[in-house]
C-alpha cells in the first residue's frame, strides 16, 4: 500500500454568500504508515465550473476559497431547484510525492461535498453554540492498527470561526477510560498518540467536549465520536487442541460424503465483501504426491467470523473436513497419513503456515449374506402384489455410494414348464433407498397348484462396480386355505376405495397379504396424521413412503403414491396424502378426504 | 354416501314398447330405451364437500343446492322413427343416452 | 432536429421540469454533437472502469456536453412505460457522472408530490369509513385483527384475490399445484411479488402489509404477506454490501433502493422523520424494494415494535462494518419508515405522534454519525 | 315439480371463513363461496319425460335414476391459496363454482 490514508471517506460543510475569498473552509487529514512520510495534497475534479472557486494548501490540507462568494455564484450553479442548498462536490488526492495530474486516478482520493446555501452566514446571535463547535453531520473516522500516531481530524470549525470573534472555542477527550486520543491544542486537531492494535480494541468512543469562553461564562457542549480500527493481516493462523484427525471409511463411501472436523483460528478478521477481497484469506496445499489420493480425497474448507472466543473481538475460525471426491470402491483398502498445509497469504512473518493431518483408514466392504438362508411363509389368500419379505446382504442398509441389485433363479433348472411356471408367483424389486430387494406375490393363479406350494430360488446379489456376487438359498411356501376363485384372471379391486370398515376387511384387495385389507380407524376430529383408511398392509401402508412395490400400481397405496390434488381437508409433502380429515378414499389414485358422518336426511337436490 | 355394492354411473338398457315411453305415442313397436344409473363418488370436488358440510350446518337450506354431481346422459341417441298404430310415421327427438358421466 | 442552441438553451441555469430519461436520450440522439457525445461515453464507460475514464481527454470532454443535455437530470417514473428501460439509460449516464461507491444514491425516479399523500390519506379515511372503524383496534373488547380483515378485503376483491393466489402458487414449495413440485424457486417468487403489487390497488396490497397489530397473530400473518420462506429467508445470510452490490448490479434493484434511501431517510428537524414529511412517499419506495435482492421484512412477529430488515448481515465485513451497519440501520432503525407504516396501519386522524428523531431511543440513521448533542449545564466562569 | 317462482340454475355467493367450509382447514380467512342453484325445467329433454314416466309406471324403481336435468356448476374458480391459523400456506382445489348449467 502507499502508507498515506484517509481517515475519513467524506467531508462536509456549509458555505454561504459572503464568505471572503481566502477564508479556510475544512481540513483533509491523511495518516502516515512511516514517520518519515509527508503528504502532498492537491484537488483532482476539473470537471466542474465551480472548481476554480476553491484551491487545497498542498502542506496543510486545508480548503480556501479562492472568490467571494456571491448570490449570482449561487444561481450559476445547475440543481433541481432554486432553494434548497446546492451541494458542491470536490475530490482531493494525497500522495508523499509532489503530485502530477494523472495521479487523480491511480492515488487514493477522498470526496468534499460542500453544500452550498443560498444565504448569508448566519450572525452570532442567530448561531447555537454547538453548531459553532460541530458540523451538523460529522462521520466517525478510522484509522488502520499498526500505524504511526498523528493527527486524524480537525476539530475547529473553520466557517464558523469569525461568526463570534470575540469567542475563544477548545476542544478535549474526555478519557473515560486511559485512551490513546487527545486534542493538540494548537492546532486543535484530534490525535491519536499512540499504535492501537485491534485485536486488543476494535473501536474507541470517544466523548469530545467543545468549550467556548464568551464574555460572560464558559459553556460546554459534548459530542461522542466512535473512531473504528481497520484491520491488517498481523496475525498469523494457529491451532487450538488437536491437529490430528482420525478418519474411517467403511460403509458410506458415496460422492461427497464428509469427514472428521479440524478448526484453525485466526485473530484477524476474513472480510466476505468485496468478494475479490484477498485479506486473510487462508490456502490450503494437500501434502502429497499420491494421485489415488488426489484423486479421491479433497478438503473442504468453511470459515465464519467469531467474537466471544476472542475476547469480544472479531477474528476468524477456520473448519476443515475430509471430503470423498468420487465414490470409493467396495475393494479399495489403505491406510494413509494426509498432510494439510494451511497458508495465511497475506500474513508477512514466517509463521503464516499451519500443518494439518487426517489419519485415514479405508476398509473393504465384503458382499456377501452373513451365512443366511431366507424361508418365506404366504398365505394361499395373498393376493397379486403383497409383499412376502426382504433381502439384503450383510450391513445393506447402511450402505452409501454402493449400489447392489438382486435376482431371483430357479435352484433346479432342468425342471418340466409346468414346474417352471410355478416360480412365476414370485417376484423381485429393488428398493434403492436401502440397498434390500423386496419379494411380492407376482401371480396368484399357480398358488393353487399343489405342486407349486413350496418353492426354492437362488437368491442372487451383485454389487455393480466390480460385478461382485454373493448367493443364498430362498425358501417361500404357501399354506392356508385359498379363497374361492371366478375362472378369470382376477382383478383385484384397490382397498383405498372403501370407506368403511366391513367393506373394507371384507374386500380382497391388491397388496394384501392376508387377503384382505386391513381397516385404520382414526380419532382426532380436524386433519391429522392417523386418518381412517382401509389398506392392503397397514405395515407399510400408509407409511408416508411410495416404496418400489406400491409405485408400481397406484391401486396398491394411493394413499403413500397419488400425485393427483386431493380433494377435502388434508396435508401433503410430495406424494400421498400427510394427513387427512375423516377418512381418506381414493378412485384410481384421486383422493378424498371427508369427515365420516351418518348419512341423515340431508336431501340433495330440489326435493 | 354410496350404498353397499352401487356401481358407479354407467348406461343401463331397458327394452320397451313406444306406448311404453309414456309421451302418449301410441306404437307397439319395440325400441331398447338407454338411460344413466349409478353413483358419481369418484368425481366428487371439494365444492360438493363444502356444500354438503354448509347444509349440515344450516348455513344453507337443505334443498338449496345439489352437493353431489348427478349421474346424467352425456350424449344421445339418434332421432328414433317409428310406424305408431295408426300407420304414421313419427320420430320422437332425444329420448335414449348413448353415454353417461358425471 | 433540435439546433445546439436549443440544447444549449436547456442547459442553461434556471430550473426546468426534467424530462424522463427515454425522452431525453431521444432527443440527445437527434442532435448531432449530443449523440456522439454520447456515444463515446458510453464505449468510455464500457470497460465499466470510471478512473480510466476519468483520464481519459475525450471521455471528458463527452460528460461537460452531457452536463448541458437534457440527459444531465432526467428521472424515470414509477409504472410508465418501457420503465426498465428509462432506468437503464439514466444508470449509464449517472455511472459516467457519479463517484466510487456511493454511501447513498440519487433517485432516478421523478419525486413523488404531496397531492399523492393527501390521496393516501384519503384512502385511509375511506377504508375507516369503509371498514367501520374495522380496519383499527378501538377498545371495543370484540377481537380485532386488522390484517385478517386487509386478507378478507383482498378475498373479496377479485383481481386482489386471483393475484394473491397466483403469487402464493408461485412461491409455495410444495404446492401440488406448482410445476412439477419443483423447490421454491426464489427469483420466481420475486416477480411474483412484483407483479402482485403493480397489478394490485393499493387500497387493497397496502393493508395486507402496513396493518397495525395489537397481538402475535395478527402480527405474524403481516410477517407472512410475502411468504418469507421463499421470498424472504435462506439458509444463510449474505453480507449486506454483498447484497448491495448485487443490487447495484441490477438497474431496477439499484433504482428502488436509492428510491428507498431518498424517501425513507430519517430526517431530523421534521415533524414526521421523513423527507418533505412525505410517509407516503416511503411506503411507495418501501413496496418498490419488495420482490428485488434487498427484499425487506418484518423480522419477528413482535406487535409492539416493528423491526424491518433486509435479509442479510454484517459478519464478514472486515474494515467495512460501520458501512455495513449504516446500510442495515437504514431499515433496522429507520424512524420515517416506522411512522410511514403506524401512520398508515393506525389511520392519520388517530392522532398518533409520530416519533421524531430527537426522541428516538437509538440514534437516527446517519452515515457513521453520531446521537443527538449532549449540551452540558452551563459553568459560569 | 318447480316450485312457484324459484329461479333459474343461476351462481350464488355466500361469504365465510375458510373454518366454516366445513372440510377441516382451519383458518379466520375469508372467502367468498360461490354455488349453483335453481331449478333446471327448461332443460329437460324427452329423455326426462320418458323416465318420469317409466318410474310413475313401475317400470323403474324411484330412486334408480334421475329423470331431471341438475344445477351443477360446469366451471370452477380458481385454486384459493389462504394462510391457516398455524400460518401454513394451504391450497383448496375447485371448492367454488364460477358458472352454473343444467
Amino acid at each position: 500500500s502507499f502508507g498515506l490514508y484517509f481517515p475519513q471517506r467524506l467531508y462536509t460543510e456549509n458555505i454561504y454568500v459572503g464568505q471572503q475569498q481566502g477564508s479556510p473552509l475544512l481540513q483533509v487529514i491523511s495518516m502516515r504508515e512511516f514517520p518519515t512520510e509527508r503528504p502532498y495534497f492537491f484537488l483532482c475534479s476539473h470537471r466542474d465550473a465551480f472548481t476554480s472557486w476553491f484551491h487545497i494548501d498542498e502542506a496543510s490540507g486545508v480548503l480556501y476559497l479562492n472568490k467571494t462568494l456571491e448570490w449570482s455564484d449561487f444561481s450559476s450553479l445547475r440543481s433541481g431547484s432554486v432553494r434548497s442548498p446546492k451541494d458542491l462536490t470536490l475530490k482531493v488526492g494525497v500522495s508523499s510525492t509532489p503530485p502530477m495530474k494523472v495521479m487523480c486516478t491511480i492515488l487514493p482520493t477522498v470526496e468534499v461535498k460542500l453544500s452550498f446555501i443560498n444565504d448569508t452566514a448566519p450572525s452570532c446571535g442567530q448561531v447555537e453554540l454547538s453548531t459553532l463547535c460541530f458540523p451538523e453531520k460529522i462521520s466517525n473516522p478510522h484509522i488502520t492498527e499498526n500505524r504511526e500516531p498523528g493527527a486524524l481530524r480537525q476539530l475547529r470549525r473553520f466557517t464558523h470561526m469569525s461568526i463570534c470573534p470575540n469567542y475563544t472555542i477548545s476542544y478535549g477527550v474526555v478519557a473515560g477510560s486511559s485512551v490513546p486520543f487527545a486534542v493538540d491544542d494548537s492546532t486543535s486537531e484530534l490525535v491519536v498518540t499512540a499504535q492501537v492494535d485491534r485485536e486488543e480494541k476494535e473501536v474507541y468512543h470517544l466523548d469530545i467536549v467543545c468549550m467556548v469562553r464568551t464574555e460572560r461564562n464558559l459553556e460546554e457542549v459534548f459530542r461522542s465520536l466512535h473512531v473504528n480500527i481497520y484491520d491488517e493481516d498481523d496475525n498469523s493462523p494457529y491451532v487450538n487442541g488437536t491437529d490430528t484427525e482420525d478418519v474411517l471409511v467403511e460403509f458410506d463411501r458415496s460422492e461427497g460424503t464428509v469427514f472428521g472436523t479440524l478448526f484453525v483460528y485466526d485473530r484477524d478478521t476474513t472480510p466476505v465483501y468485496p468478494t475479490n477481497q484477498v485479506q486473510n484469506k487462508l490456502v490450503g496445499t494437500l501434502m502429497t504426491n499420491d494421485s489415488w489420493i488426489k484423486n479421491n480425497f479433497a478438503i473442504e474448507h468453511k470459515f465464519r467470523e467469531e467474537k466471544a472466543i476472542f475476547g469480544n473481538v472479531r477474528g476468524t475460525v477456520h473448519e476443515y473436513k475430509l471430503k470423498l471426491s468420487q465414490n470409493l470402491s467396495v475393494t479399495e483398502q489403505r491406510s494413509f497419513l494426509l498432510g494439510y498445509l494451511v497458508n495465511d497469504t497475506t500474513f508477512p512473518g514466517p509463521e503464516g503456515t499451519v500443518l494439518l493431518h487426517f489419519n485415514v483408514t479405508v476398509l473393504p466392504v465384503p458382499i456377501r449374506f452373513s451365512n443366511v438362508t431366507y424361508s418365506f411363509t404366504v398365505s394361499q389368500k395373498a393376493t397379486t402384489y403383497s409383499q412376502i419379505g426382504k433381502v439384503c446382504v450383510e450391513n445393506c442398509q447402511k450402505f452409501k455410494g454402493i449400489d447392489v441389485t438382486y435376482q431371483l433363479e430357479i435352484v433346479d433348472r432342468n425342471i418340466t414348464a409346468e414346474a417352471q411356471s410355478c416360480y412365476w408367483a414370485v417376484s423381485l424389486a429393488q428398493n434403492p433407498n436401502d440397498n434390500t430387494g423386496v419379494l411380492y406375490v407376482n401371480d396368484t393363479k399357480v398358488l393353487r397348484r399343489p405342486e407349486c406350494q413350496e418353492l426354492e430360488y437362488v437368491v442372487i446379489a451383485q454389487e455393480q462396480q466390480n460385478k461382485l456376487q454373493a448367493k443364498t438359498q430362498l425358501t417361500v411356501s404357501f399354506q392356508g386355505e385359498a379363497d374361492s376363485l371366478k375362472t378369470d384372471e382376477p382383478r383385484f379391486p384397490a382397498c383405498a376405495e372403501k370407506r368403511q370398515r366391513g367393506d373394507c376387511e371384507a374386500t380382497r384387495g391388491l397388496g394384501a397379504p392376508t387377503g384382505r385389507c386391513q381397516w385404520r380407524q382414526g380419532r382426532d376430529k380436524g386433519i391429522s396424521k392417523r386418518y381412517s383408511t382401509c389398506s392392503p398392509n397397514l405395515g407399510t401402508c400408509p407409511d408416508g413412503y411410495c416404496d418400489a412395490i406400491e409405485s408400481k400400481n397406484i391401486s396398491i397405496c394411493p394413499q403413500d403414491c397419488s400425485s393427483e390434488a386431493i380433494i377435502g381437508g388434508y396435508e401433503r409433502d410430495l406424494y400421498g396424502i400427510k394427513a387427512g380429515h375423516g377418512t381418506c378414499y381414493c378412485f384410481e389414485g384421486k383422493c378424498f378426504c371427508e369427515r365420516d358422518e351418518p348419512e341423515d336426511d340431508i336431501c340433495n337436490d330440489m326435493c | 354416501r354410496a350404498k353397499k355394492g352401487s356401481k358407479p354411473c354407467s348406461l343401463r338398457k331397458l327394452v320397451v314398447t313406444v306406448s311404453q315411453l309414456g309421451i302418449a305415442f301410441v306404437s307397439d313397436e319395440t325400441i331398447a330405451f338407454h338411460y344413466c344409473s349409478g353413483e358419481c363418488d369418484a368425481s366428487r370436488k371439494n365444492y360438493d364437500f363444502v356444500l354438503e358440510a354448509m347444509k349440515k350446518k344450516g348455513l344453507l337450506r337443505k334443498n338449496k343446492a345439489r352437493h353431489r354431481p348427478c349421474c346424467r346422459p352425456t350424449a344421445y341417441e339418434e332421432d328414433f322413427l317409428f310406424l305408431d298404430n295408426s300407420f304414421q310415421y313419427k320420430t320422437i327427438h332425444e329420448f335414449s343416452a348413448k353415454a353417461c358421466g358425471c | 432536429m433540435a439546433s445546439h442552441s436549443t440544447l444549449s438553451g436547456l442547459g442553461t441555469h434556471g430550473w426546468r421540469a426534467p424530462m424522463d430519461c427515454l425522452r431525453a436520450s431521444e432527443v440527445c440522439n437527434q442532435n448531432s454533437q449530443c449523440s456522439s457525445r454520447f456515444r463515446i461515453m458510453r464505449q468510455c464507460l464500457v470497460g465499466r472502469d470510471r478512473t480510466t475514464m476519468l483520464a481519459n481527454r475525450e471521455c471528458q470532454a463527452a460528460l461537460e456536453v452531457l452536463q448541458d443535455s437534457p440527459l444531465y437530470d432526467c428521472r424515470c417514473k414509477r409504472g410508465m412505460k418501457r420503465e426498465l428501460q428509462c432506468l437503464q439509460s439514466y444508470w449509464s449516464i449517472h455511472m459516467g457522472l457519479n463517484e466510487g461507491e456511493e454511501l447513498y444514491e440519487t433517485s432516478p425516479y421523478e419525486p413523488m408530490h404531496l397531492s399523492d399523500e393527501f390521496r393516501l390519506a384519503s384512502i385511509i379515511s375511506a377504508m375507516d369509513s369503509a371498514s367501520a372503524k374495522g380496519n383499527l383496534c378501538f377498545d371495543t373488547g370484540k377481537p380485532c385483527n386488522p390484517c385478517l380483515d386487509a386478507t378478507k378485503a383482498c378475498n373479496l376483491n377479485d383481481t386482489c384475490k386471483k393475484q394473491r393466489t397466483a403469487l402464493l402458487a408461485t412461491c409455495s414449495p410444495a404446492a401440488p399445484i406448482s410445476q412439477a413440485h419443483e423447490p421454491c424457486n426464489r427469483k420466481r417468487c420475486h416477480r411474483g411479488l412484483r407483479q402482485f403489487f403493480d397489478r394490485v390497488q393499493t387500497e387493497f396490497s397496502y393493508p395486507l402489509l402496513f396493518c397495525s397489530c395489537r397481538d402475535k397473530a395478527c402480527a405474524e400473518r403481516r410477517r407472512q404477506t410475502i411468504m418469507p420462506a421463499c421470498s424472504y429467508e435462506e439458509k444463510s445470510k449474505p453480507n449486506c454490501l454483498e447484497l448491495r452490490r448485487t443490487c447495484r448490479s441490477d438497474p431496477l434493484c439499484r433504482s428502488r433502493l436509492a428510491d428507498f434511501h431518498m424517501n425513507c431517510q430519517t430526517t431530523p428537524h421534521s415533524i414526521t422523520s421523513c423527507p418533505n414529511d412525505n410517509y407516503h412517499g416511503c411506503l411507495v419506495s418501501y413496496v418498490g424494494l419488495i420482490g428485488s435482492d434487498v427484499t425487506p421484512n418484518y423480522v419477528d412477529a413482535s406487535h409492539t415494535n416493528i423491526t424491518i430488515s433486509p435479509w442479510c448481515g454484517c459478519r464478514g465485513s472486515g474494515n467495512h462494518e460501520a458501512e455495513c451497519e449504516a446500510f442495515l440501520r437504514d431499515f433496522r432503525e429507520n424512524t420515517c419508515l416506522r411512522n410511514a407504516i403506524q401512520a398508515f396501519g393506525y389511520g392519520t386522524d388517530a392522532g398518533l405522534v409520530p416519533i421524531t428523531e430527537s426522541q428516538s431511543a437509538v440514534p437516527s440513521v446517519r452515515t457513521n454519525l453520531q446521537p443527538a448533542i449532549i449540551t452540558k449545564h452551563v459553568i459560569n466562569s
